[in-house]
């Protein structure tokens, strides 16, 4: 019985950082109708600010750990914004709902960003000393302070966006273009102001996983990759553009490597990941929740 | 034929110029690059078969490894001769790539890409946990029979250009016309009788066949392939090949394949920066020059042709 | 590599260039290495090339190397394998047919490395690599070398003093990842263990580049095993697995055979890395480190923020065996080199060391160098046994 | 026995002798919620042409895409030369000779006018030389023989759909369904167009059904009209018999009654 509490908290903890970077993958697909290959190269963007700050302001300044975390943070979703800026205004921009050129596109930027992050941070993996210390109980499952955590707060922000996608003017414009693109212009959305929105939110909720990442695992600069196809096994599980979808899927495929990788093998548990995806896709290829496409 | 079409007659000299090379020159490390560069013309020029069709099939990495694969189980396990494990490449690409297409040809664009994507990985993972092919360790040993050592370059680059040439052929044909009709709008051909299901199918086994005899050669090439070879980045470099040479002929993803791949050996020390460098010139091409060599080709042949006229 | 590095590159090419049409007396000796310099395992391809470089650099400083009455200087080439055999095969083409490189001094991955000697063995050139796998050596493969230990050699001392120390133990839970060097390091443990009456209770495989180790590390906790065996994960790997385990309120004896970086183990699982047992990492600061050992160890701290261990070391000690090599054969032919190899004894950077393993490998391919055994204490890695292999002993008798 | 049913309505049977076609007895089709098409039954007659009406939604579209193979009817059955092609694929059918045109997107607008009617040829021809007569026969027919090389997409507009229709002539049918062909075309090209179905039925033999929304063309044409409203057969009858009844004087114009 512990044992199953156990498994079920492992896929919370495991599967909220990959809902929080399937979501940002998914609004991308829904709004530009791209499949962007350099979304992991966000992640790994952020937990490397995260660990660089860090590394200066605790050990050169010796500033309290907390503290240097959130300005860390901070820094992070500030620098994924600004290359969420330029790699939309200087690339993306020209290959809105181009499937085949944006993939080109992004798997261009995924070399040179996981080039150069290589050159900048070195090939050594980094971690951060604990934000908050200790371990703690829970109905017989057992897990850090630090990973409860991270839980919370990935389910904070994923309750947020999903507000903002269903609650506000700017998630109505959002999905009204990822629904149709053509009749949401003729309703006046300017569609290249809000794909942009959808592209920054969702540069954004990848960088929120990467930070909040880098505090329980070790960073290197290819973090991101190992997400990347989980993240894509998901949005494929729960529907192209589909919020509700990548939250599902994420859970579903945290489900799978918590239980499988206990019961069978970790990489039985990731082929298992893979044959869902193509036995689903057969059998409803717009996935759990996504839209029949035309 | 060859008279009205110069191209035609060009390539098939430049052909036999690079077998002339491999049979006559003393330096192998040369010979190698020459091969290179068919094998991966070869790959960019079969990912681009399929985008006759409209789709963008990352399992042309699956079934250039499963082609090398069978090559590699059937010389070195079974034991048979030369050119029938060679041709047990195709065979077996091609049968396993009619399954795949019947399956998944039913889904399109972004689906599609993630299904071929996802079953490019699972034949690697198969790979890795299958003990009779080496696991992750791959398979060694592939050698041509020793009387044909010193022509294997020869035969290698002599069947990477059959390749090249027949897919060119298919391309030309009526065939080639109906993919292409189907990318444009398949309700027109399935209104006219046409099984566009069936046509799409045989687009991806014809690629797959194709790409299946590549990974044959490669295995004999190499010698040695192991799982890490065959992710879905064999694919994304195909695709560099094809946006960077041109998508609109087939001789653009050839000259982006010649281009790149004489590129990257003069890169190969250079660590990172030989991942930055690829990825700059991915995305310049990508965005500077939209239509790739072959698009600025066109343009500047029909810039001059206007000038013409307008004198 | 740096940028510098490149210019450098360019520059010394330009220079041999010019010097080869004015006629210097000194020759140049290429040398080359295949190794991963991008993706996952960059970090070992980077600290390889920086203790050949420094071997290299020390060479030349020296006058370099004389053998048939001239001498030469050393050239190292680097190149990036991708730790796959496609890129492996690629590289060895250009090392050896296109640069002519004779003598590869180092080289990682099973995968490359099988590639890389598909070639090097039909050209005739020498192979010094870090492969764990059985198959690589042999009579059929003259030309080379491995440049490390291998489970071959580390395991039956290793698994053999942690049973000293811990003679209640009895049962094993082994973890590996699913690629080369863990597929054939799993076999080898096992036998080794089941040789000292521990029972393999439980054995699993994952992905690399997997970043979550929850529910191995359940697995793990509920099996009850009194040994973990972390077999070839690296140590960022294990450090999660660790932490994930303290947490599970797993305590018992922490076994890492490729431990190569203790240092990185302890910044990564903190508290819960006490006592690991490692096979791998040389404590290269310590007191038992050579000199050479700490002076490189510190340089590559500096230059790569990242300690050696046993494996990036190993080039350092593969260039050396290569000057002793030449000088004594005093020819630079790659088959005599080969055959002089065993003989000879030379200044590794552990002390004196020499080629050996005819009995295991059918072959004398394989280095001999102490196999050392440390262990995590306050962080540290702490050396608890250096045990030299008995054929290295006889030798230098 | 829904013969019975739609015999009730006026008209309907009795203007055409030929043999029957095509016939659909009953047919539904729903998307989700809604329903497009519901029993709905009629017959194609030999050599006639027969008018499908309605206004914007009323299903004609639909109809077209079940009759046609396109999408599959949530139930009621087809038949087709007596055979039952109920759930028959789309390729299916048009080999039968049952060819459709499309209101919108209706050609292969990134190639040449050649090369769109070649496409139509290629699954009875099995020959290049009888391609090529072939296209240059329907281009002809169509007016299409001086714009062979021109792409598709940059013809007039009323050549565009004088395409759509080569193409469909191309593929030989035996029923013709033209859907709206007429949209957007000027005065003159109206006249020449309906001369041209005309032609059609009478020297080429092929049998047409009609779905327009130009009313005067229809009622000038056609010899059957089926009015649909709501996915429901409201009317069928002689031009002048629905063009005088109630029910679709209603429905076009409103509550004026």
């Amino acid at each position: 019985m512990e044992l199953q509490v156990q498994l079920l908290m492992n896929t919370l903890q495991i599967g909220s950082v990959y809902v929080l970077f399937a979501l940002g993958l998914t609004l991308i697909f829904g709004v530009m109708k791209i499949v962007n290959f350099a979304h992991g190269t966000f992640f790994t963007a952020a937990a490397l600010v995260v660990t660089s700050v860090m590394m200066w302001s605790v050990d050169t300044i010796g500033m309290p750990i907390w503290f240097s975390y959130l300005i860390a943070f901070v820094m992070a979703l500030l620098v994924v914004c600004v290359i969420g800026f330029v790699v939309y205004f200087f690339g993306f921009k020209y290959v809105l709902k181009d499937l085949n050129g944006s993939f080109i596109l992004s798997i261009g930027l995924l070399l040179l960003l996981n080039g150069t992050y290589l050159i900048l941070y070195g090939g050594v993996p980094r971690s951060i000393p604990a934000v908050i210390p200790g371990n703690i109980t829970i109905l017989g499952a057992s897990l850090t302070i630090q990973r409860l955590v991270l839980m919370i707060v990935a389910a904070i922000i994923t309750l947020g966006l999903y507000i903002l996608v269903h609650r506000t003017k700017l998630g109505l414009s959002l999905r009204a273009v990822a629904e149709d693109q053509e009749a949401a212009m003729l309703q006046g959305i300017p569609y290249r102001r809000v794909a942009l929105y959808g592209f920054l939110i969702g540069a954004t909720l990848a960088a929120c996983a990467g930070a909040l990442m880098a505090t329980v695992t070790p960073v290197t600069t290819v973090i991101g990759d190992d997400f990347l196809v989980k993240a894509f096994i998901i949005i494929i599980i729960g529907g192209l553009g589909s919020v509700l979808g990548a939250i599902l899927g994420g859970l579903l495929i945290a489900l799978i490597e918590s239980f499988g990788g206990y019961y069978f093998d970790p990489s039985t548990a990731t082929l298992a990941m893979f044959v869902l995806v193509v036995i689903l896709l057969i059998v409803r290829p717009q996935g759990i929740l996504g839209h029949a496409e035309k | 034929m060859l008279k009205s079409n110069p191209g035609l007659a060009l390539c098939i000299l430049i052909a036999i110029g690079a077998i002339c090379f491999a049979l006559f020159s003393g330096d192998p490390y040369y010979v190698q690059v020459v091969i290179w560069v068919f094998a991966n013309a070869a790959l960019a020029v079969t990912l681009r078969f399929v985008l006759l069709i409209g789709e963008l099939n990352i399992a042309t990495a699956a079934f250039f490894g499963i082609g090398a694969y069978t090559t590699a189980v059937a010389s070195t396990i079974l034991g048979w001769p030369f050119f029938i494990s060679l041709l047990a490449a195709p065979v077996i690409a091609g049968v396993i790539s009619s399954l795949f297409g019947w399956i998944t040809l039913r889904t399109k664009g972004p689906y599609f890409l993630l299904i071929s994507f996802a079953f490019t990985e699972i034949v690697r993972l198969i790979y890795t946990k299958t003990e009779a092919l080496g696991g992750n360790s791959g398979m060694i040993g592939m050698f041509p029979p020793m009387e044909l050592d010193a022509y294997f370059p020869a035969i290698a680059i002599s069947i990477l250009a059959a390749i090249l040439f027949g897919l060119y052929a298919a391309e030309r044909s009526n065939l080639g016309r109906v993919f292409k009709a189907i990318k444009n709008n398949e309700d027109i051909p399935r209104s006219v009788g046409l099984n566009v299901i069936g046509l799409k199918i045989l687009c991806l086994v014809i690629a797959s066949t194709a790409v299946g005899l590549v990974g044959g050669v490669h295995a004999y090439t190499n010698s040695v392939i192991a799982p890490a070879d065959f992710t879905y980045f064999v694919a994304v470099l195909a695709l560099a090949y094809v946006k960077i040479g041109g998508e609109g002929h087939i001789v653009g993803p050839i000259i982006g394949a010649t281009i790149l791949t004489l590129a990257g050996q003069f890169l190969h020390s250079f660590g990172p920066y030989e991942n930055i460098f690829y990825g700059a010139i991915i995305i310049g091409a990508l965005l500077l020059v939209p239509g790739g060599i072959v698009g600025l080709g066109v343009r500047f042949k029909a810039g001059t042709l206007m000038g013409r006229a307008g004198r | 590599m740096s940028m510098k590095k490149i210019i450098g590159i360019t520059g010394g090419a330009l220079l041999a260039l010019f010097s080869a049409q004015t006629a210097i007396a000194d020759e140049t000796l290429k040398v080359g290495i295949s190794a991963p310099m991008s993706g996952a395992a960059a970090a070992w391809g980077l600290g390889f090339e920086y203790a050949a470089e420094q071997a290299v650099a020390k060479i030349n400083a020296e006058g370099g190397i004389k053998a048939g009455g001239k001498t030469y200087m050393l050239e190292l080439h680097a190149y990036d394998n991708k730790y796959n055999a496609a890129e492996g095969a690629k590289t060895a083409q250009t090392m050896l047919n296109r640069e002519n490189i004779n003598f590869i001094v180092g080289s990682i991955g099973t995968a490359p490395v099988k590639a890389t000697q598909a070639l090097s063995e039909r050209k005739g050139a020498l192979l010094f690599n870090t492969g764990w796998g059985k198959s690589i050596k042999g009579p059929k493969y003259p030309l080379t070398f491995t440049q490390m230990n291998t489970p071959f050699e580390i395991l039956a001392p290793f698994y053999g003093y942690i049973k000293e120390q811990h003679p209640d133990a009895k049962t094993v839970a082994m973890i590996t990842p699913n690629d080369a060097t863990g597929q054939e390091l799993e076999p080898v443990a096992i036998d080794t263990w089941g040789n000292l009456d521990v029972e393999v209770i439980s054995k699993d495989k994952y992905e690399r580049g997997t970043t979550e180790f929850q529910s191995i590390a359940t697995k793990i906790a509920t099996s009850n095993a009194d040994i973990v065996d972390f077999g070839a994960s690296p140590p960022t790997d294990v450090g999660s697995m660790l932490k994930a385990l303290d947490v599970l309120g797993w305590n018992g004896i922490k076994v890492v055979p490729a431990g190569t970086s203790a240092g990185t183990l302890s910044k990564m699982a903190g508290a819960a890395a006490e006592g690991t047992y490692l096979g791998a990492s040389a404590d290269f600061t310590g007191e038992s480190a050579s000199e050479i050992q700490r002076e490189l160890n510190a340089g590559a701290m500096e230059k790569l923020g990242e300690a050696l261990n046993g494996i990036t070391i190993s080039s350092y000690d593969a260039v050396m065996a290569l000057k002793k090599a030449i000088e004594t054969a005093d020819s630079i032919e790659p088959k005599k080199i080969a055959e002089t190899l065993p003989t000879i004894i030379f200044e590794s950077s552990y002390g004196p060391a020499a080629f050996g393993g005819a009995e295991v490998y059918g072959n004398p391919q394989q280095i001999l160098v102490p196999v050392m055994i440390t262990q995590l204490r306050d962080g540290k890695a702490v050396e608890v046994g250096r045990i030299a292999p008995a054929e290295l002993k006889k030798r230098l008798k | 026995m829904n013969d019975t049913q739609t015999d009730t309505l006026s008209g309907y049977n009795k203007s055409s002798e030929g043999k029957i076609l095509l016939k659909a007895e009953s047919l539904e089709r729903k998307f989700g919620g809604l329903t497009a098409v519901a029993d709905f039954s009629f017959e194609l007659h030999e050599g006639e042409i027969l008018g499908l009406i309605g206004p914007n939604g009323a299903g004609k579209s639909t109809t077209f895409n079940l009759i046609s193979g396109f999408i599959p009817p949530t139930s009621g059955t087809l038949s087709f030369l007596d055979q039952n092609i109920t759930s028959k694929s789309a390729t299916y059918i048009s080999r039968m000779g049952l060819i459709r045109t499309f209101q919108h997107e209706s050609l292969l607008s990134e190639m040449s006018v050649a090369d769109n009617i070649i496409i139509a040829t290629t699954h009875r021809l099995k020959t290049a030389a009888a391609r090529q007569e072939k296209m240059r026969e329907m281009a002809k027919l169509t007016g299409l023989e001086d714009y062979l090389k021109v792409t598709a997409s940059s013809l007039p507009h009323g050549l565009q759909r004088m395409l759509s229709i080569a193409i469909a002539l191309a593929a030989e049918p035996k029923v013709l369904c033209l859907d709206e062909p007429l949209t957007g075309l000027q005065g003159s090209e109206v006249k020449a167009a309906l001369d041209l179905f005309e032609m059609i039925r009478s020297e080429l033999g092929i049998t047409i059904l009609l779905v327009e929304h130009n009313m005067r063309a229809v009622m000038r044409i056609c010899d059957r009209i089926l009015v649909l409203n709501h996915g429901r057969l409201l009317a069928a009858g002689t031009p002048e018999e629905v063009s005088q009844n109630d029910l679709v004087i209603e429905a076009y114009l409103g509550h004026k009654k």
